[in-house]
């Protein structure tokens, strides 16, 4: 066949657990994808900041002759524009997760749906807790698509008579998120559950609900999927009764796809909205992937 | 400081106990603050919180304070933990099949905690004193190469101690003696054992010699080169025995573990008293530097302020004002 | 005659804190003069000149300059009126070079810096100051008496009204000293009023036209040319009569302490052979530049040397500070404040700073200390107005007298001094040089690096002197002279081991 | 004696040349090393891309030779370009409907982002300077507050230029003049500036004196808090007008733009040869610093490397050998 077809895979690094995975996913993918495909090549560049994931995409454009480009935006604003460039020059465009701030760029959009990961969440709250109920937030790093997951969350339990009495940041850390909760503790002498808005804050937050004894009085629900978390839900741990998926696999099927269109002619634009669903005891095992380090 | 002898004469005599004074006054002012925000301030339990939380910070800001009168500097020490961090976790994770869940693990870890501590303390002091790089320079590096090197081993993702070692390690961080968590005592006796060695020993004196004028020290019979090493090795060590404290409060270990933690504790040691310069060194300054930023987050935790987003802006007019009370009241004395 | 003054002090005050260490002066001088100001160490000859220069206030009092209040009130406004200082301790900024030091603040060019302007200037002054320093050599790297020079011609740049000289000549070697006269004499017939402070009495003589005597920051004395011999100024200072101040005896030789065989110090020492015996001064002379401080740094470890040393007849390697010390070998640097004492700490903490293992482990023992420091005030005559005050605040004198204190604290049984005098007046000195002689009764060796004639003429048993990194010659007994020194150091004789120095 | 002249050893002459070199040494076998890996490297493309990127910690690590060679440091410099970015795009969105797409606009546009970055020197300056706090405790307070306070104008999420805007403004980035791009061609002009500044200047001279020994610069009728101010200032200016070519390559603005800018603008400065402690400073080793940093990440694109993960750990390792290949050259000149 001749020329080998090279697709740029351009996502952030491995900064938290969330991303951790998805760089495990994203580099198992490729190796699999390469043993498969002889015929494909894959670049994989890792950024810790929005300036350098454009760098790298500028950089697989002069210098890695790329045929096509996967990438899941640092930031949506800041990024439109440099794929609108690898777009325009005439190239392949799959975007995963979070997506462009205009539309019409890309040729796959394969993303988790952070609207409904809020909204899952915010409803088993109000279905789950009575008026009056007193809940806590820890919030992601200030962005956008934390803003989307709050607001849908917000939506979701508007009317239900749930008092959220705090909301600060714990920027998806577990370090952080255990300090912030240890301070909740000490502050509100009533809580009747916790949205972490994350797994890896769900771990710190137990740890500090479980220094302060307060176990008995209230549940968490994290979101994302990882393994420790649904294999608590799996066991029915009164602690964890559901979790939200969001999962960092979902780069994967953005690979594969992108692999398609290289290797077959099955039509493959179009976009993937892979749903945050609500992670039961009765379901959990379906979630739970013991291997994958997140 | 003959400048000011010469063109500022009244303030040529040192007043240690007023500008000593001020970083702790900027303390009291925090505490008060805090009491009158929340009730719960004072309690028990919200004080443990914050103590035992500055631990990790606070040992790392003690072994700093040498670093920093010396004349040098370490930007290494958030990552270092880190990759300690994970080594630990991955040599425990490892023993367990050979010497099942005990003391001796744990026992185990530690030991290869401060070894691995001792081992990037000594690196960042070698490329320092033997091949004479910048401390920024070779710490920046060093930074790099720990963050790298623990999310490489994580493969991106966490360590995580074995569940059952974790339970019988977990009291290290969340028990104590007498009421007062173990962080904190060590802490206090990392602190202690700091400020003697600051001010009652040869070690303190000639960090302090050191980084006043390093020539001085040389034609004065110091081992200037192997004191300088000393330094980065102590505050090596001093990042394992954090770490030791660290890793039984979540178990885990990742690429963002430690993050920031050089930059909290460099503030810490010259928001107490400490020349960035070199030459002045004063442990319980860094002490009660580390009790004040650990201290602004809690109550910024604890009051209902305007937005989350302003968290940072408050906090960095509180380290300013604090800095500006202490030193103010130094010069009006 | 008796010219208006341009620069006076009435009445003048200053306290440092609580300590008062001028009571009220009166003291002017005069266009065309040199007047000098001589005093012990501490008397207050610095603080007076800083008070003229702008550079501190009185605590009460008047300054005028041409009767009126000094309109300044800052070195750098007293500068703009022509009141030009030249400190005793260094105001030149180590890492710029000496053109950029000399115009420092008054650069010139417009926009654009005129390099070759300021370098040329720069040339003309060094020239003028008969010095081979390179106007683009960095300060740091010179040696103290360059240093000394540079601070020379940037304040002739400063052209000058009244031109204050604290201490200039202690750092300088005599052939500087002597342009340094040359200069002072030109601006006298130019009409410049000239302070100057020198405890080398002979030099007072030669300058002054008009001498104020300060003793305890207070006049004790004024006096015309003249009026005063050398022996009158020195009782006027000290308060009593000085006897002569060099000791009498010559020491009896011991066996040989030290040996140096075929010793290399790079860049710039080579081939120096030498023996040291107990109980015995060894001076050395030179002229600067000529390597002895180089010398001396590499036998005590501070400088990468090779070669052979012997001590006590076994053969040693010294490769630091440390090492020397362990040999019981201890050197004083001639740049006290850059490689002697740390000028923003005590003078507890300067004085055991080379010595600390010995005052206690693990923990140091403040009260050991003190009584060192108790002991080291009294045997030193160290004068400080509080005992817990930063070094950099003693006066000139007295941190030398606190280096002397520090090196001879390990008791070492070799001691090599360099410059060990710079800045004591001559009560001291006196106190010094018997210091040195009993250390040489005692049967140690101290070696004296001067390049003050008198002192190695009148302390040596015998005198090495060195030329362009060399041994130019050996002096001994008898043969130590003026002129035989005079003629190694310049190299117009034979020398003596056999190397023929040209001329 | 002429005797005695001959007599001064060759090396207390200083020998710029080598020491210099250095830096200038480890650039090169960059590019050689990125010449060897990739056969686009050297391309126009490449090279462009990887010198018009370096342009904004370019121009803000020259602002920052100026602030450490005179004894100072800017931490803030990183959140200044972020606040900055999200005031001038906030501005100019607010102005269109008045203004209209047009030139005007962006100019008005650039001279917010000036005044912006005016008023910030400004602000560190006059901390540092009146207030007298320490640069560190400063601009780390300042830091935090630009850091928030962008974070909190764009309510957590991203402040976006106007799309028709940002189509207007977009060549000031991609396009240039003769095949050169608009920020190589405003960074190289920078850089000379900065070296005729820092040379040829009063202002340079008085940075370095003030850094060195700032007692002798005040005796010398130097302004050093003046000066000192003045520095900030002038970074502060730089940080804007660095903002001014970011803002059109990336249209927005958030809490996470210019993170960690500060540490690698002074790694830059350091890694050229400027003396942390202040007074020498060298702008073209800073420019050759800013080079160094940026092609390191160029390289590591340009061929597929053991891990992702162990990306921080090589660009760790060839920072510090850059830089003893550099002392490593003087101390064997
Ligand atoms: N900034 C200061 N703070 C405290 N004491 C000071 C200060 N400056 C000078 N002194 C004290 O004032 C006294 C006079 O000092 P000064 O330097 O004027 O003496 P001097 O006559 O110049 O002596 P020397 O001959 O040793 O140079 C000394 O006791 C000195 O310690
Ligand atoms: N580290 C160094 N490297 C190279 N040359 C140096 C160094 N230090 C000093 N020199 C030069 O060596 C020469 C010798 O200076 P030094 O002061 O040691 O001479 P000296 O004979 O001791 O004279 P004096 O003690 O009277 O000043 C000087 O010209 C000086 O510039
Ligand atoms: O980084 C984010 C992660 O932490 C969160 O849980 O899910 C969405 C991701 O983009
Ligand atoms: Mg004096
Ligand atoms: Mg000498």
């Amino acid at each position: 066949q001749g020329k080998k077809a090279v697709i740029g895979v351009s996502i952030p690094s491995a900064t938290h657990g969330f991303m951790g995975g998805l760089n495990w996913h994203a580099q198992e993918t490729i190796k699999r994808l390469k043993a498969t495909y002889p015929n494909l090549d894959f670049v994989l560049a890792t950024a810790g900041a929005v300036g350098k994931q454009v760098n790298d995409i500028e950089d697989m454009m002069a210098t890695r002759n790329i045929d096509a480009l996967v990438v899941l935006p640092f930031e949506s604003e800041p990024l439109t524009s440099p794929v609108k460039a690898v777009k325009d020059a005439g190239k392949w465009v799959t975007v995963v997760d979070r997506g462009l701030s205009q539309a019409g760029i890309e040729d796959l959009y394969v993303a988790g749906d952070n609207t409904a990961f809020g909204r899952v969440a915010g409803e088993y709250f109000k279905a789950n807790l009575k008026p009056g109920a007193k809940i806590v937030v820890l919030r992601g790093i200030p962005t956008t698509l934390d803003n989307e997951r709050v607001d849908a969350f917000r939506k979701a339990i508007d009317g239900s008579g749930i008092e959220i009495l705090d909301m600060q940041h714990g920027n998806w850390n577990r370090d952080k998120a255990f300090s912030v909760m240890q301070d909740y503790l000490s502050k509100h002498k009533k809580i009747d559950a916790v949205w972490a808005a994350d797994d890896d804050m769900a771990i710190g937050v137990l740890e500090a609900i479980s220094q302060a004894g307060r176990q008995k009085e209230m549940w968490i629900v994290g979101g994302a999927g990882m393994k420790e978390i649904i294999k608590r839900v799996m066991d029915k741990d009164p602690q964890i009764p559901v979790d939200v998926t969001y999962p960092p696999a979902l780069i994967s099927t953005a690979l594969e796809i992108t692999a398609l269109r290289f290797v077959s002619d099955t039509p493959v634009y179009g976009r993937f909205i892979i749903g945050s669903t609500l992670v039961t005891p009765a379901n959990a095992a379906q979630f739970y992937f013991p291997n994958s380090p997140f | 400081m003959v400048d000011q002898a010469a063109s500022r004469p009244a303030s040529s005599f040192r007043l240690p106990s007023l500008s000593a004074l001020g970083p702790l006054l900027a303390l009291i002012l925090l505490v008060a603050l805090g009491a009158f925000l929340n009730d719960n301030f004072l309690s028990h339990g919200n004080i443990t919180n914050v103590l035992a939380r500055s631990a990790f910070i606070g040992m790392i800001a003690v072994g700093m304070t040498f670093v920093i009168t010396s004349g040098g500097l370490d930007l290494s020490v958030g990552s270092m933990a880190a990759f300690i961090a994970g080594v630990m976790i991955l040599a425990m994770n490892a023993l367990l099949p050979s010497m099942g869940v005990g003391v001796p693990l744990i026992l185990a870890g530690m030991v290869v905690a401060l070894a691995v501590g001792l081992a990037a303390g000594l690196a960042n002091g070698l490329l320092v004193t033997r091949a004479g790089i910048e401390p920024f320079i070779v710490t920046l590096g060093t930074m790099g190469i720990f963050r790298s090197l623990v999310t490489w081993l994580a493969d991106g993702g966490t360590i995580s101690l074995d569940f059952a070692v974790r339970q019988l390690y977990r009291p290290v961080y969340y028990s104590g003696l007498f009421g007062i968590a173990w962080p904190i005592i060590v802490f206090a006796l990392v602190a202690i054992a700091g400020q003697i060695a600051m001010r009652h020993t040869r070690f303190g004196r000639y960090c302090e010699a050191i980084g006043s004028n390093d020539k001085v020290a040389r034609y004065s019979a110091v081992s200037v080169e192997g004191i300088r090493l000393a330094t980065y090795v102590l505050l090596g060590l001093l990042v394992g025995l954090a770490t030791i404290m660290y890793v039984p409060r979540l178990g885990s270990a990742s690429g963002s573990t430690g993050m920031l933690w050089e930059l909290e504790a460099i503030a810490a040691v010259i928001i107490g008293g400490t020349a960035l310069k070199g030459g002045y060194g004063r442990v319980w300054g860094t002490v009660v530097g580390v009790l004040i930023l650990s201290l602004i987050d809690n109550i910024l935790n604890l009051a209902d302020l305007v937005s989350p987003y302003l968290n940072g802006a408050i906090q960095g007019v509180i380290i300013v004002l604090a800095v500006v009370l202490q030193r103010g009241k130094k010069s009006s004395a | 005659m008796t010219v208006a003054p341009v620069l006076e002090l009435r009445e003048v005050r200053k306290s440092f804190g609580p300590i008062e260490v001028l009571h009220g002066v009166d003291f002017a001088l005069h266009p065309g003069e040199v007047h000098a100001l001589i005093g012990e160490n501490g008397a207050g000859k610095s603080t007076i000149m800083k008070i003229l220069g702008g550079f501190l206030e009185p605590t009460s009092g008047q300054v005028l300059l041409d009767g009126q209040p000094a309109p300044y009130a800052s070195g750098a406004e007293a500068e703009a009126a022509g009141v030009v200082v030249i400190h005793q301790e260094f105001n030149l900024a180590p890492d710029l070079t000496a053109t950029e030091n000399i115009w420092l603040g008054r650069e010139l060019g417009r926009v654009f810096l005129d390099h070759k302007a300021m370098r040329a200037g720069t040339q003309a002054l060094l020239d003028q100051l008969d010095t081979h320093i390179s106007p683009d050599a960095r300060i740091a790297d010179l040696p103290v008496s360059d240093r000394q020079m540079v601070e020379i011609a940037k304040a002739l740049s400063r052209k000058a009204r009244v031109l204050i000289m604290d201490e200039p000549s202690a750092v300088l070697t005599r052939r500087e000293v002597e342009i340094l006269f040359r200069q002072i004499d030109r601006l006298r017939e130019q009409g410049v009023a000239l302070l100057y402070t020198s405890h080398r009495l002979e030099e007072v003589t030669r300058l002054a036209d008009r001498v104020t005597v300060l003793r305890d920051g207070a006049v004790v004395r004024r006096a015309m040319r003249g009026e005063l011999t050398e022996d009158g100024m020195a009782t006027a200072m000290v308060g009593r009569d000085l006897q002569d101040i060099y000791p009498e005896r010559r020491h009896t030789k011991g066996e040989v302490a030290l040996e140096v065989r075929g010793f290399h110090v790079p860049p710039l020492v080579h081939d120096v052979s030498f023996t040291l015996r107990r109980g015995e001064v060894l001076g050395i002379s030179g002229l600067v530049g000529s390597g002895r401080t180089e010398l001396a740094e590499g036998l005590v470890g501070l400088r990468p040397a090779t070669g052979d040393i012997r001590r006590n007849g076994v053969a040693v390697h010294i490769r630091s500070v440390r090492e020397a010390a362990h040999h019981g070998m201890a050197y004083l640097t001639e740049d006290r404040k850059e490689r002697g004492l740390l000028l923003d700490k005590t003078l507890r903490e300067n004085l055991t700073l080379s010595t600390l293992p010995r005052f206690g482990t693990p923990f140091i023992s403040d009260a050991r200390e003190e009584t060192a420091l108790t002991e080291a005030i009294g045997e030193f005559d160290i004068r400080a107005p509080r005992r817990d005050m930063k070094v950099g605040n003693l006066s000139g004198g007295n941190q030398q007298k606190l280096l002397l204190a520090k090196t001879l604290l390990p008791d070492p049984e070799i001691v090599i001094i360099d410059e060990p005098t710079r800045g004591i007046d001559v009560g001291t000195k006196s106190q010094i040089y018997a210091f040195i002689d009993k250390l040489a009764s005692e049967g140690r060796s101290v070696i004296v690096i001067s390049s003050d004639m008198p002192e190695i003429l009148g302390l040596s048993d015998r005198v090495l002197v060195m030329r362009q990194g060399r041994l130019a010659g050996e002096l001994e007994g008898e043969r130590i002279s003026e002129t035989n020194v005079v003629r190694l150091v310049m190299g117009t004789s034979e020398g003596i081991n056999g190397e023929a120095v040209h001329g």
